[in-house]
């Protein structure tokens, strides 16, 4: 087969994929359910695949492999072969199937998690601390009045364990709710053009690619 | 004329209930239009984008005599999903990157946004007569947790060793000199998510690094406190951000063409909008 | 040790090597600390641990898919299921670990299932929402109520002043910075960034508490109660 | 940041030792009860997804408890709660804990492992069939309590489209836009968490919130601080020197 006609063949294949997506823009069907399934197997397979050549094969089965070739002949670094005590650490995560040994996997899972909350602290200072420190702005322009009022109100909304009797605090918690509103809004209107050039992107493909029209 | 108001006030409320299915028809037409129908708009260059485009400058002044050059770092953190916002900011900073002679490595935490990079800079370097290896050089894809990230900063050519073709880096010319992230003064990171923030919380405080990033326009409005506070020197917002730099760098492309469907999908919405909310009105002063 | 003595302090030493490892300085009285020098190696070690995660689910998955294949449920959607499934296995392995010494029609059906299945997928599946935020801006953003109109307005400025049709719709306004662009980038950068900061806050704040409940073992909730039964 | 963590740490401790801490009402949160009453009378199962993430996620986890809360409802009541589950290692967990629901209600046999699923990890992939899912069983009130990336409004104005009631959680403020904008009730940021305290009502999580709002307190008092001495300086009312070394930092 010649490169032309595959490239032609590939083409119409991802046009009806594309199509059977936004058939269910329409309404549900079969067309489309069996594009969410290839899909799924698609996803699901370029993740097993990326897991062993980008993670497993590197940082693992290669040191492992070389370690245990280092064993045997002496030359180069025998600690690699340790890795092979991944195998059991790793399959720990497996016993959350069972009833009786659930525990087993929580030590995984504890261990990720203890290992995320202790970078905790690092990210906490270091992403807070310059935020904060620009927060201090003096109140000489009207830009920075309206900044220093909308961080202030919208901190008191987030406010949960008092209540709210102090009339400053009450209203400041509702302009707070108000200001996020308009953040709200501001990121909404952003989004609009982030998903527009996403489909202008699948648009462009239909039409250029696919049909062959040039492009305005 | 009751009869004639309240056909109207049909109209209007039925301008309230429009079918999505029509709204979705009208969107694909309008984006279709201006294939058909010449239309352009010129392109206005924010301060945001110029951050980037000024970073990349000042890169450039501080290598001119040296003999090791310093590097940039663009992270290629994006994938299929925001090809259309992410891909023209890559080009154009790449482009900009090997039109002044600033040497830059490519790296990501997506398969696809390395890969497609790399290709820009081959189709672009010849251009300017610059060669991979000693002006640019790529990484590919790499495994990037917080753990990971810590070490790259530290010890860069032990953490990367080889490039995407297996050349060790002490055999890569524009490697040489580069240790750690103190000789790279500038990060990019294209991304579709929040990886920049990694880089801000836990290197940059270190090693002290200007950092700019390509984000999608979602991503966008949450970094202006990181622009305000000098975290950041510089954003590119989404297909705007891609457009404004063509701009800049007298080549206008994909981005700019681009936002001229915006500008006609954005025109729609604003039409829906008020459309409805006369009807919303007209509506409501009927009940009365 | 209980079992749940084994998970607090597996958990309270995984943290503690990352709190040390920021706390303490490089050197104490002469003394080199090594921990920061094995944080490359326990990066990998944990990279590769979560990898061996990767089959959880799939068992469910495949039993679910397999049953509808059998019961002839759905049979051509599970079918489509294993198919693009064997594909991206098969030429996805071939093509990453024999790169180009593998035969052409693999790089060939590789090409195919890639970039001209999962990629397009992946772009259309996304531009969804290109429809839908269309559709949710026409039906919500009415003058219902004050909250409502604000989230309006704001939403109505950025957005056209992100394209070039809005400055040219108020390029003849004489004060600058009431022109769309100026407004919509105003409206981001400072209410917006004021209010995203002070979210920041609360959120980071939140964070470093679940972080500290968490390594010291206070958490309680679905997970933590049904611990080591 | 010692400060922060000494005072969460002590409002929990005070919490467990028995003391009544007040937490405010979340707006539109009695709606939760209202959504998953809905479903029975309409005979239409009720969705719950904790969104993306596995178990070492701490949104995740939060989510799950709230899905415990209405899975108690809809275990009482009789309707369906499926649960699509994006994370593989959330899956078993997330059986377990709806399996534990229906047996304390005294109803194990009406439970059905399968409203349990889990769909491919793969944020699109996911969405998409979470999307199917809700069209073809037509649910009648979908919950979204965790992290969502830009799926949140594909799923929320699908559930608009079938008719369902919405009500929304999410932590992650990029999101909160789209569901306040489509579902019915939404709770945002800080209170996300505040969500789960406020259900549950469990001492930690309670007195842990009360900490938080000191800790704030302590960032608030320092901006203000800042702000005015920011401004005194600016007037040249006081000399900057002595500050310099604390902006800098």
């Amino acid at each position: 087969m010649s490169p032309h006609v595959w490239q032609r063949i590939e083409v119409w294949v991802a046009a009806i994929c594309t199509l059977g997506i936004y058939s269910f823009l329409y309404r549900e069907n079969r067309f489309y359910r069996f594009f969410e399934h290839v899909f799924m197997g698609v996803a699901g397979g370029w993740g097993i695949v990326t897991t062993w050549t980008q993670v497993l094969r590197p940082m693992w089965w290669e040191p492992m492999k070389a370690g245990f070739s280092a064993v045997r002949t002496g030359h180069g670094d025998p600690w690699g072969a340790l890795w092979v005590l991944a195998l059991p650490l790793g399959s720990m995560w497996y016993f959350t199937y069972s009833r009786r040994y659930v525990w087993i996997s929580r030590v995984i899972f504890g261990f990720f998690m203890g290992a995320t909350a202790g970078m905790g602290f690092r990210a906490f200072v270091g992403g807070q601390m310059p935020q904060l420190v620009s927060s201090f702005k003096p109140l000489n322009s009207p830009n920075n009045v309206v900044f220093v009022v909308t961080l202030v109100c919208v901190m008191l909304y987030f406010f949960f364990s008092f209540e709210r009797k102090n009339a400053v605090v009450r209203h400041g918690a509702t302009v707070g709710r108000w200001l996020l509103m308009v953040a709200f809004g501001a990121m909404f209107g952003n989004t609009v053009m982030a998903r527009m050039s996403l489909f202008i992107e699948r648009f462009q493909f239909l039409a250029v690619q696919w049909l062959g029209l040039k492009g305005g | 004329m009751a009869h004639r108001e309240n056909t109207n006030q049909g109209f209007w409320q039925r301008a309230q209930t429009i079918d999505r299915r029509y709204l979705f028809v009208l969107l694909v037409v309008a984006v279709a239009l201006p294939s058909f129908v010449r239309i352009s708009i010129p392109v206005h260059v924010f301060d945001d984008t110029m951050g980037v485009y000024r970073s990349i400058e000042g890169v450039a002044r501080a290598n001119t005599g040296k003999r090791y050059r310093k590097m940039v770092l663009v992270m290629c953190d994006w994938g299929p999903g925001s090809k259309g916002e992410n891909w023209p900011q890559t080009e154009s900073v790449i482009h900009h990157m090997l039109r002044r002679g600033v040497p830059f490595m490519i790296m990501g935490i997506d398969t696809v946004g390395p890969t497609l990079a790399e290709g820009m800079a081959e189709r672009i370097a010849p251009r300017y007569g610059r060669r991979y290896g000693i002006d640019w050089v790529s990484f590919g894809f790499r495994y990037f947790g917080d753990p990971q990230l810590l070490s790259f900063v530290k010890d860069i050519p032990g953490f990367v060793q080889r490039d995407i073709h297996g050349t060790p880096v002490a055999k890569l010319p524009v490697m040489a000199g580069i240790h750690d992230m103190s000789d790279v003064p500038l990060l990019i990171d294209v991304a579709a998510g929040p990886e920049v923030d990694r880089w801000i919380r836990l290197a940059q405080p270190t090693y002290r690094f200007k950092a700019a990033f390509g984000a999608t326009a979602v991503m966008a409005p949450a970094y202006y406190p990181y622009l305000d506070s000098g975290q950041l020197s510089g954003l590119l917002v989404g297909m705007r951000g891609g457009a404004e730099y063509e701009e800049l760098l007298g080549a206008p492309g994909q981005a700019t063409q681009g936002m001229t469907l915006q500008s006609m999908a954005h025109l729609l919405v604003a039409a829906l909008v008020i459309l409805g909310n006369i009807g919303y009105v007209v509506g409501r002063r009927a009940r009365r | 040790m209980t079992p749940r003595r084994i998970i607090a302090t597996v958990t309270f030493l995984a943290g503690l090597f990352y709190f040390l490892e920021y706390m303490l300085p490089a050197r104490i009285a002469g003394v080199t600390v090594p921990l920061s020098q094995w944080r490359v190696g326990l990066g990998n070690f944990m990279a590769v641990l979560g990898a061996f995660a990767i089959g959880m689910g799939w068992f469910h998955l495949l039993r679910g898919q397999w049953r509808n294949l059998v019961t002839g449920q759905d049979r051509s959607s599970s079918i489509g299921f294993f198919c693009a499934l064997a594909a991206i296995l098969y030429f996805g392995f071939r093509n990453e670990l024999e790169g180009a010494k593998a035969p052409a029609w693999v790089h060939m059906g590789f090409d195919l299932t890639f970039n001209y299945v999962f990629m397009p997928l992946v772009a259309t599946v996304f531009s969804l929402l290109a429809f839908y935020i269309v559709s949710a801006a026409y039906r919500a953003f009415r003058i219902r109520t004050w909250e409502a109109t604000l989230l309006m307005g704001a939403a109505f400025i950025v957005m056209l002043g992100q394209v070039p049709v809005g400055g040219w719709l108020t390029a003849w306004v004489p004060v600058k910075w009431l022109q769309l662009p100026y407004l919509g980038a105003w409206l981001l950068g400072v209410p917006n960034s004021a209010a995203q900061r002070a979210i920041g806050f609360g959120a980071a704040v939140g964070a470093l508490a679940i972080s500290l409940r968490i390594w010291l073992n206070l958490e309680r909730g679905a997970f933590f109660s049904t611990e080591g039964k | 940041m010692l400060l922060i963590s000494a005072a969460v740490l002590a409002s929990i401790t005070r919490a467990r030792r028995g003391r009544q801490l007040y937490l405010r009402a979340i707006p539109g949160f009695s709606a939760v009860d209202e959504a998953a009453g809905r479903a029975t009378e309409m005979g239409r199962p009720v969705l719950f997804s904790v969104g993306l993430g596995g178990v070492d996620s701490i949104t995740v986890l939060t989510g799950m408890t709230v899905m415990q809360h209405v899975g108690r409802i809809c275990a009482r009541m009789g309707a369906r709660c499926i649960v699509p589950i994006d994370g593989p290692s959330a899956y078993p967990l997330a059986q377990e804990v709806m399996r534990e629901v229906w047996e304390s209600e005294g109803r194990p046999e009406s439970f059905r492992a399968d409203d349990v699923k889990y769909l491919t990890g793969g944020q699109f992939a996911w969405a998409m069939a979470v999307m199917g899912l809700m069209t073809r069983e037509r649910v009648a009130s979908a919950f979204y309590f965790g992290y969502y990336g830009a799926e949140s409004l594909m799923l929320a104005e699908t559930g608009y489209q079938v008719g369902a009631v919405q009500v929304a959680g999410t932590p992650d403020l990029y999101q909160a836009p789209f569901f306040v904008v489509a579902c019915d009730y939404t709770v945002f940021g800080e209170e996300f968490y505040a969500a789960s305290a406020y259900l549950s009502r469990e001492p930690t999580m309670v007195g842990s919130l009360v900490g938080q709002d000191l800790g704030k307190m302590l960032l608030l008092g320092i901006a203000v601080a800042g702000v005015v001495l920011a401004t005194l300086v600016h007037a040249g009312l006081i000399s900057a020197n002595p500050l310099v070394p604390l902006l800098s930092q």
